[in-house]
């Protein structure tokens, strides 16, 4: 394999205010191969991706595509130099057709400039078509399920005539027939001499389709080389290698009765049969794929959205939370996944995040007692070691990891009976990563309940009792959590068959 | 419910013409052809009006000033023409544009610049462009013996039976029709109002858009400014005031979302009908026209009752069961 | 809990607050208030005059009551443009209620209940059936306009008692009149509301961010519910308020007042998208309003020409500080 | 120096600029009278009362006023009377309470005859009539058409009164109204729109929809505005009084109260060069007979207002 890379990226860094996404990062895409990047949440796989697509700018570094240093101020710049991506998050238009997902930007126009509707339509027949996806071009995106709307962004993807072709987990939410599909269609983009850029968590897909990798942690490249020269355990070693130095906290479980149990939670759409208990002093841990149905069902937890069918029992009696408000004055509390939408309330300062949902117990007769507000927000804030210049400072200026501190001290100060933490450490870097850790260990220790969701094996094997394995909406296995092999888990969460995951 | 979501026009004009039936079966001259064509003629520019605003309106913005503008590019169009009658009446409705359209992107420059929001930027310059009205006429009304006689007749004369007002919105309305459809700017509108983070990685610039929708409703309004002032053949500041809303108000009845992203050039048409109709039947069915807000006014709430339940988004689907069900 | 990690000591406040205090947006109001003054009192002889002070606030009164409300409304993220034809509506109904004979106090009470009841069908379309308030309030906006044409067509209702006429007309002392002291006890309750209450902080918190906020237990759909009701207390109330003073009652009343409420609101620094803004700013931004008006009114400036100003002011205002942070950043 | 202000229903309406200019004519005769031609730009009642607490913060001596509510401005003028500025209403009335002289542009039932006549003298077999009016509110055209009903039964017996409409001289509403009328009436003969901006829309809507010679649209309105539809033949003839005339005569009234000469019935005013008045009962006072114009006379009255 000789060949020269068609991309290569060099020494590109991307800092964002609080978090060091990218540092120093190299890459090399060649034609008719396609590379699997690989690398933990957050370890900046889908920030390169967008710096190659012309939607961050990165701080420094070169981008190199067939020979020709670039910049790319603009989307636009990038189809032009042909570097094409399905994105992580499916960035596309649930009101318009699926022929126009498929070619808005790029339309093909008539002899008078007009958009040419019935080329559009019929080229994206044909791109469908090729692809075998059975999406008729004709009917509105959000007519679709997320699979297929996948498959969309696969199909714009292959619209444009592109060189470089980045597929951001374009699995994640495919089914196994659906995979095959697409494994055919990678199949066809390297026989056409396409450099492939491929992301995924999944190491049987890697393996199946990949012809190198390349290893991202923290932000950092740290290592690659030919998928069929090197072990799944070597690549695995490379990116997690970070476990080795973070130690989970040592805690004496003392497990106490059983504080909240669900029986045969439902919803028509999103999970059916949720049945876990946790009990007084227990860490409950959560772990499956992204878009598993995990935070749809802590969210139902906690009042946000009603299950159809089901029971919640808190100490023994039956509670039936239509609002999050009423699971706060149960005893349920949820920190969300996504912080900077539903966590912290940007725009007002840290002190007031956490008083909010205490104002009752700060305010005299519903009128504000701000000293009690400081002294309630010192108390919670400084316990979890939160960066601030003071207490009057906007949620938004404090980084992400300290975000998210300010949301678990707003939940502490309520003292509740059941904490839920959806991905706790999501972005947050290691040293607060450990504090949070810690901190988890001591809530159960003084007697809390904690369900903690989490896609990050080391993680949940590193905190949790009792483990709770999802997969489409439904829990597949729950399982105690002594000498427990990663890949168990992994299968699990995957449903993958036993051989594969060697 | 959800057929009617999805062929929202269908039912507006099926509504549309129950409304004509009913009137009929009490009054047989309203349905002639006859009247039916200066219903069409009189709704003409209200129906134009909805068409600019629907481009603000898919954007996820709105143009309160659109009134404001007609009236002061009306208030020029008429001292230009009582001042210099020489000049021909198709510069002056170019000119119109022109102004128009220039007021527009005052607007625009403003939302686009300085992310100033549409709603705050277009209140303030609601006034201002009243205000103006008053400042470059003196307050002096211009009327029709002051305008020349090809100012007020051109959208009068009447080819092929019907009035140019009437050929005019057709034209506008085509216009609207194939740039909505099938130019990348009309696309555009949509796709900013559906997903503006999503636009932006289809490499749409959101703020340039959001100015040629303000920059496409101010050269509507300027059009409409002088078929107004010579419609009705008076130029004051008080023309169209208040009218704001109501050109609002026809594309919440034709479908338009206020939320961006949805909308018909068909829709914002047909809404601006229906107010026609139902301003044109009252009096003919001898209801008096005091029911005339309130009836509006319920056809505004049901029309957005019936929109947000056919808009309502369906929940995520992750079990595979039901995914298979829902598709 | 008190043995583990003694954080660092964080300070409750760094901000100066002089520093702050000058920087804000009242204080630029505050500027262009004495500005606006200084420039009546030398354009006009009439102008230092405690009954033409007096006479000034019926300018802006009932206006600025609505704008209090509408100001909480607006920074909860939701707006209410039939405010307006909530007067039109309540004052209808105290006509109506007149013919039959109603005396004083059922009239106020006719015209608040009519303006309440108003302000909570609003609050259901938007709360309960999840609608945009602002197509909503359109809707409803010709819809109480419209029963009002409905009810009195070409009539007016008119001979209100005189103890009613007080309500609009009245001086409480000297030359106070009832509809300031009215203003000046509601703006003091709504700056309570909103900057020292547990109520106003969750407004706050819906407005920048009603996901979050409702994920942080605040019952956001009733906490709006409340504001557009109490935003339809207040059209009642000003409807009282314009009837007495008015003396008689036709279906376009007010027309038009819905705009200037809401360019009252934004003026006073209330951020449109909602999450920002102080009850002084509203009324500091409603006394300018007042000041303009009745300045230029001296002069015989029409009132249209005053609206230019009050346009430029509003884009002004509001673009200044972005431009100077534009301009600071380049630099 | 004496200060006296015309306060009119909207600025820019063509009538009350006459009347202006008959205001300036009689400041020039008395000498030292400063005239403040001043009202809203939209007609509402609301609008007048902001100017009217304006005129009284300027302490100016006189309101002379045509009202767009004959009831909601009351309170307002009583404020201004308290404060010693003499008021009078003319044109739109003010009720009794709010003034202290009102003066008619004409005689009220005279104007009602005229008004029916204009439309009666081109339709010699009769036939079915409409009236499309100002705003419901305004006091002079409710006067107006209340008095045309009266006298319909015995002098105008086949004249047929089939509705009363109102455009709240708004342009866009009037036209509408009249569109309403031409289809809800298809035997109409005339239209009768005693308000110049109706009068206006009326015409350009027959002119419009070709019913020229078929439906007359006749009524009070300005020469001025309205030529063009006497010569294209919408209308045959129309009437109004002289607003320089009630211009002039209400500075000449207002100059006399303020002078001291008091306003109860019976007391008469020298108005200038426009003769005098005597109030009625109601310290009302009519002028002159309105003027009638046709295609004889228009093109010279058209010069002059
Ligand atoms: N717009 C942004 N502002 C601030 N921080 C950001 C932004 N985008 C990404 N980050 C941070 O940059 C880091 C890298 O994120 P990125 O999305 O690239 O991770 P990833 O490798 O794609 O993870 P995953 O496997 O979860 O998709 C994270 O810490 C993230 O929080
Ligand atoms: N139908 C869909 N449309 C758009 N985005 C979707 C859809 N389904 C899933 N996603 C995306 O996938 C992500 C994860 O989905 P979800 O929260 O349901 O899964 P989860 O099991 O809780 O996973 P995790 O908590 O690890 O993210 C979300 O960020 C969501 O944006
Ligand atoms: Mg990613
Ligand atoms: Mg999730």
């Amino acid at each position: 394999m000789n060949q020269d890379p068609i991309l290569t990226l060099a020494g590109i860094t991307k800092t964002f205010p609080g978090v060091r996404a990218l540092h120093n990062v190299s890459l090399e895409l060649y034609p008719g191969q396609v590379t699997a990047l690989i690398g933990e949440n957050g370890a900046g796989k889908s920030t390169l991706v967008k710096i190659m697509t012309g939607i961050y700018q990165p701080d420094e570094g070169q981008i190199t595509v067939s020979g020709k240093a670039l910049s790319l101020p603009t989307a636009h710049s990038a189809f032009e130099a042909g570097v094409t991506a399905i994105h992580q998050e499916t960035v596309l238009f649930d009101e318009l057709t699926v022929a126009e997902n498929i070619y808005l930007g790029h339309a093909p126009r008539n002899r008078f400039g007009m958009i040419d509707w019935k080329t559009m339509r019929a080229e994206s027949r044909k791109t469908l078509e090729s692809m075998a996806a059975g999406i008729d071009p004709d009917i509105k995106l959000k007519e679709l399920g997320i699979a297929k709307k996948h498959l969309v962004a696969v199909a714009r993807a292959l619209s444009i005539d592109a060189q470089v072709v980045i597929m951001d987990e374009p699995t994640a939410a495919l089914s196994q027939k659906e995979i095959e599909e697409l494994y055919v269609l990678i199949d066809l983009l390297k026989q056409d001499g396409k450099a492939i850029l491929f992301i995924s968590h999944k190491f049987d897909e890697i393996y199946r389709i990949a012809d190198r990798f390349t290893v991202f942690r923290d932000g950092e490249q740290v290592g690659k080389g030919l998928i069929k020269d090197t072990k799944q355990s070597d690549i695995v070693k490379l990116m997690v290698g970070r476990s080795v130095d973070h130690i989970f906290p040592e805690r004496k479980a003392e497990i106490g009765p059983m504080v909240l149990e669900a029986k045969g939670l439902s919803h028509p759409t999103e999970f059916a049969d949720i049945s876990f208990a946790v009990r007084k002093g227990e860490i409950l841990g959560f772990y499956g794929l992204v878009g598993a149905g995990r935070s749809e069902v802590m969210q139902a937890v906690f009042g946000m959205t009603r299950p159809s069918h089901g029971a919640l029992v808190l100490d023994g009696a039956v509670i039936n939370p239509k609002s999050p408000a009423d699971a706060v004055e149960a005893g349920i509390v949820y920190v969300p996944e996504e912080r900077g939408k539903q966590g912290v309330i940007t725009g007002e300062p840290i002190f007031m995040n956490v008083s909010l949902p205490s104002l009752q117990k700060t305010s005299r007769s519903g009128f504000l007692r701000m000293a009690e507000e400081f002294k309630l927000a010192r108390t919670y804030t400084e316990r979890l070691d939160l960066r601030a210049s003071s207490l009057s400072q906007n949620v938004s200026t404090l980084s992400g990891g300290n975000q998210q501190k300010v949301v678990i001290a707003k939940w502490l100060a309520t003292l509740p009976k059941v904490i839920i933490l959806d991905e706790p450490t999501k972005g947050i870097d290691i040293g607060s990563k450990a504090a949070v850790h810690g901190f988890m260990a001591e809530l159960v220790a003084q007697g809390l309940s904690v369900i903690m969701v989490s896609s990050e094996l080391p993680e949940v094997m590193g905190m949790s009792d009792r483990i709770v394995v999802m997969r489409e909406g439904r829990i597949v296995d729950t399982l105690d959590n002594k000498g427990l092999a990663p890949e168990t888990l992994v299968r699990l969460a995957a449903g993958i068959a036993e051989e594969v995951a060697a | 419910m959800k057929s009617l979501a999805k062929h929202r026009e269908i039912w507006l004009g099926l509504a549309i013409i129950a409304v004509i039936i009913l009137v009929t079966l009490r009054f047989p001259r309203f349905s002639q052809p006859g009247n039916l064509l200066t219903i069409f003629n009189d709704t003409s520019i209200l129906m134009m009006l909805a068409l600019g605003q629907m481009a603000m309106i898919l954007t996820r913005s709105i143009d309160l000033s659109m009134a404001a503008n007609l009236a002061l590019t009306g208030m020029i169009a008429a001292m230009l023409n009582a001042a210099y009658p020489a000049i021909p009446i198709p510069l002056i409705m170019a000119l119109c544009v022109v102004i128009g359209g220039l007021l527009g992107a005052f607007n625009g420059v403003l939302v686009w610049k300085l992310n100033i929001p549409p709603i705050v930027v277009t209140l303030g310059t609601l006034t201002i462009f009243r205000g103006l009205v008053f400042v470059i006429s003196g307050g002096a009304w211009v009327n029709a013996a002051q305008m020349s006689p090809d100012f007020i007749q051109l959208q009068r004369a009447v080819v092929l039976g019907l009035p140019v007002l009437s050929w005019i919105a057709i034209v506008v309305a085509i216009l609207f029709f194939l740039l909505m459809t099938r130019t990348p700017l009309g696309r555009a509108l949509y796709a900013i109002g559906v997903n503006p983070t999503a636009s932006v990685y289809a490499g749409i610039n959101v703020g340039l858009t959001k100015f040629m929708a303000f920059v496409l409703a101010g050269a509507v309004s300027g059009l409409c400014g002088y078929l107004w002032i010579s419609r009705y053949v008076i130029a004051s500041v008080e023309v169209a005031s208040g009218y704001e809303l109501t050109i609002v108000a026809a594309c919440v009845i034709g479908g338009i979302s206020i939320a961006g992203g949805i909308g018909t050039v068909a829709g914002a048409l047909l809404g601006a009908l229906f107010l026609g109709v139902i301003n044109n039947a009252l009096p003919v069915i001898n209801i008096s026209p005091f029911w005339q807000m309130a009836i509006s006014g319920t056809a505004i709430l049901l029309a957005v009752i019936l929109n947000a339940r056919g808009e309502r988004r369906k929940g995520r689907v992750i079990l595979k069961s039901a995914e298979a069900a829902h598709v | 809990m008190s043995d583990v990690t003694t954080g660092r000591q964080l300070p409750n406040r760094l901000d100066n607050p002089l520093k702050s205090t000058l920087l804000s947006w009242e204080s630029l109001l505050v500027l262009v208030a004495v500005a606006i003054f200084i420039f009546n009192s030398n354009a006009s002889p009439y102008f230092l005059n405690e009954w033409s002070l007096s006479d000034l606030t019926f300018n802006f009164t009932e206006k600025a009551l609505i704008a209090l409300a509408m100001a909480l409304l607006i920074i909860s993220g939701e707006i209410d443009l039939s405010v307006a034809a909530i007067i039109a509506l309540a004052s209808t109904m105290m006509g109506l209620a007149l013919q039959y004979g109603a005396d004083t106090p059922v009239l106020v009470a006719v015209g608040v209940g009519v303006g309440l009841l108003c302000g909570a069908f609003n609050g259901f379309l938007v709360t309960g059936l999840k609608l945009p308030s602002i197509v909503v309030t359109i809707g409803t906006m010709s819809l109480f306009r419209g029963i009002s044409y409905i009810i009195l067509g070409d009539k007016s209702f008119g001979n209100y008692p005189a103890s009613f006429g007080w309500f609009g007309q009245g001086y409480v002392w000297w030359v106070i009149s009832f509809e300031l002291v009215l203003f000046l006890v509601f703006a003091v309750i709504y700056f309570v509301l909103l900057h020292r209450t547990n109520f106003g902080r969750r407004v706050f918190a819906i407005g920048n961010n009603d996901v979050a906020a409702q994920f942080s237990g605040v019952r956001v759909d009733r906490i709006k519910f409340i504001l557009f009701c109490l935003t339809g207390l207040m059209s009642g109330i000003a409807s009282v308020l314009l009837t007495a003073r008015l003396g008689s009652t036709r279906p376009s009343i007010a027309e038009g007042f819905e705009l200037e409420a809401i360019t009252m609101v934004v003026l006073g620094g209330v951020s449109i998208l909602g999450g920002a803004g102080s009850i002084v700013g509203v009324v500091l931004a409603a006394l300018i309003m007042g000041l303009v008006t009745f300045g230029l009114g001296l002069l015989n400036v029409p009132g249209i020409v005053m609206s230019i100003f009050i346009g430029g002011l509003l884009i002004t205002v509001i673009a200044l500080p972005i431009l100077f942070r534009m301009w600071r950043q380049r630099a | 120096q004496t200060r006296i202000a015309l306060v009119v229903k909207s600025l820019g309406n063509g009538f009350f600029d006459a009347a202006n200019k008959g205001a300036q004519e009689a400041a020039k005769e008395l000498g030292d009278v400063e005239v403040i031609y001043t009202g809203p730009t939209a007609a509402t009642a609301e609008a007048q009362i902001e100017v009217i607490n304006s005129l009284i913060a300027q302490q100016v001596d006189a309101i002379a006023i045509s009202a767009n509510d004959p009831d909601a401005l009351v309170p307002a003028l009583q404020k201004a009377m308290q404060r010693g500025i003499k008021v009078i209403s003319f044109d739109s009335g003010v009720a009794e309470a709010g003034r202290q002289i009102h003066l008619n542009p004409s005689d009220t039932n005279l104007i009602g005859e005229t008004i029916i006549k204009l439309a009666a003298d081109y339709l010699p077999e009769g036939g079915d009539v409409a009236i499309l009016s100002a705003a419901s509110t305004a006091t002079n055209q409710n006067a107006w058409i209340e008095a045309a009903k009266a006298v319909l039964p015995e002098k105008f017996p086949n004249i047929n009164l089939v509705a009363t409409v109102y455009g709240d001289d708004d342009s866009v509403k009037s036209t509408d109204e009249a569109k309403g009328l031409i289809a809800s009436y298809p035997n109409l003969k005339a239209i009768i729109a005693p308000t110049t901006v109706g009068v206006v829309a009326a015409a350009q809507v027959v002119t419009d929809q070709n019913l020229i010679g078929k439906i007359n649209v006749t009524g009070l309105a300005l020469p001025s505005e309205f030529k063009q539809f006497i010569d294209n033949g919408a209308s045959q003839a129309v009437a109004l009084w002289n607003p320089i005339d009630l211009g002039y005569s209400a500075i000449y009234l207002a100059n006399d109260l303020i002078k001291g000469e008091e306003a109860k019935p019976g007391a008469v005013f020298s108005i200038g060069r426009v003769g005098e008045i005597t109030l009625d009962d109601t310290n009302s006072a009519p002028m002159a007979a309105p003027f009638q114009f046709d295609k004889s006379n228009i093109e010279e009255f058209s010069k002059i207002y």
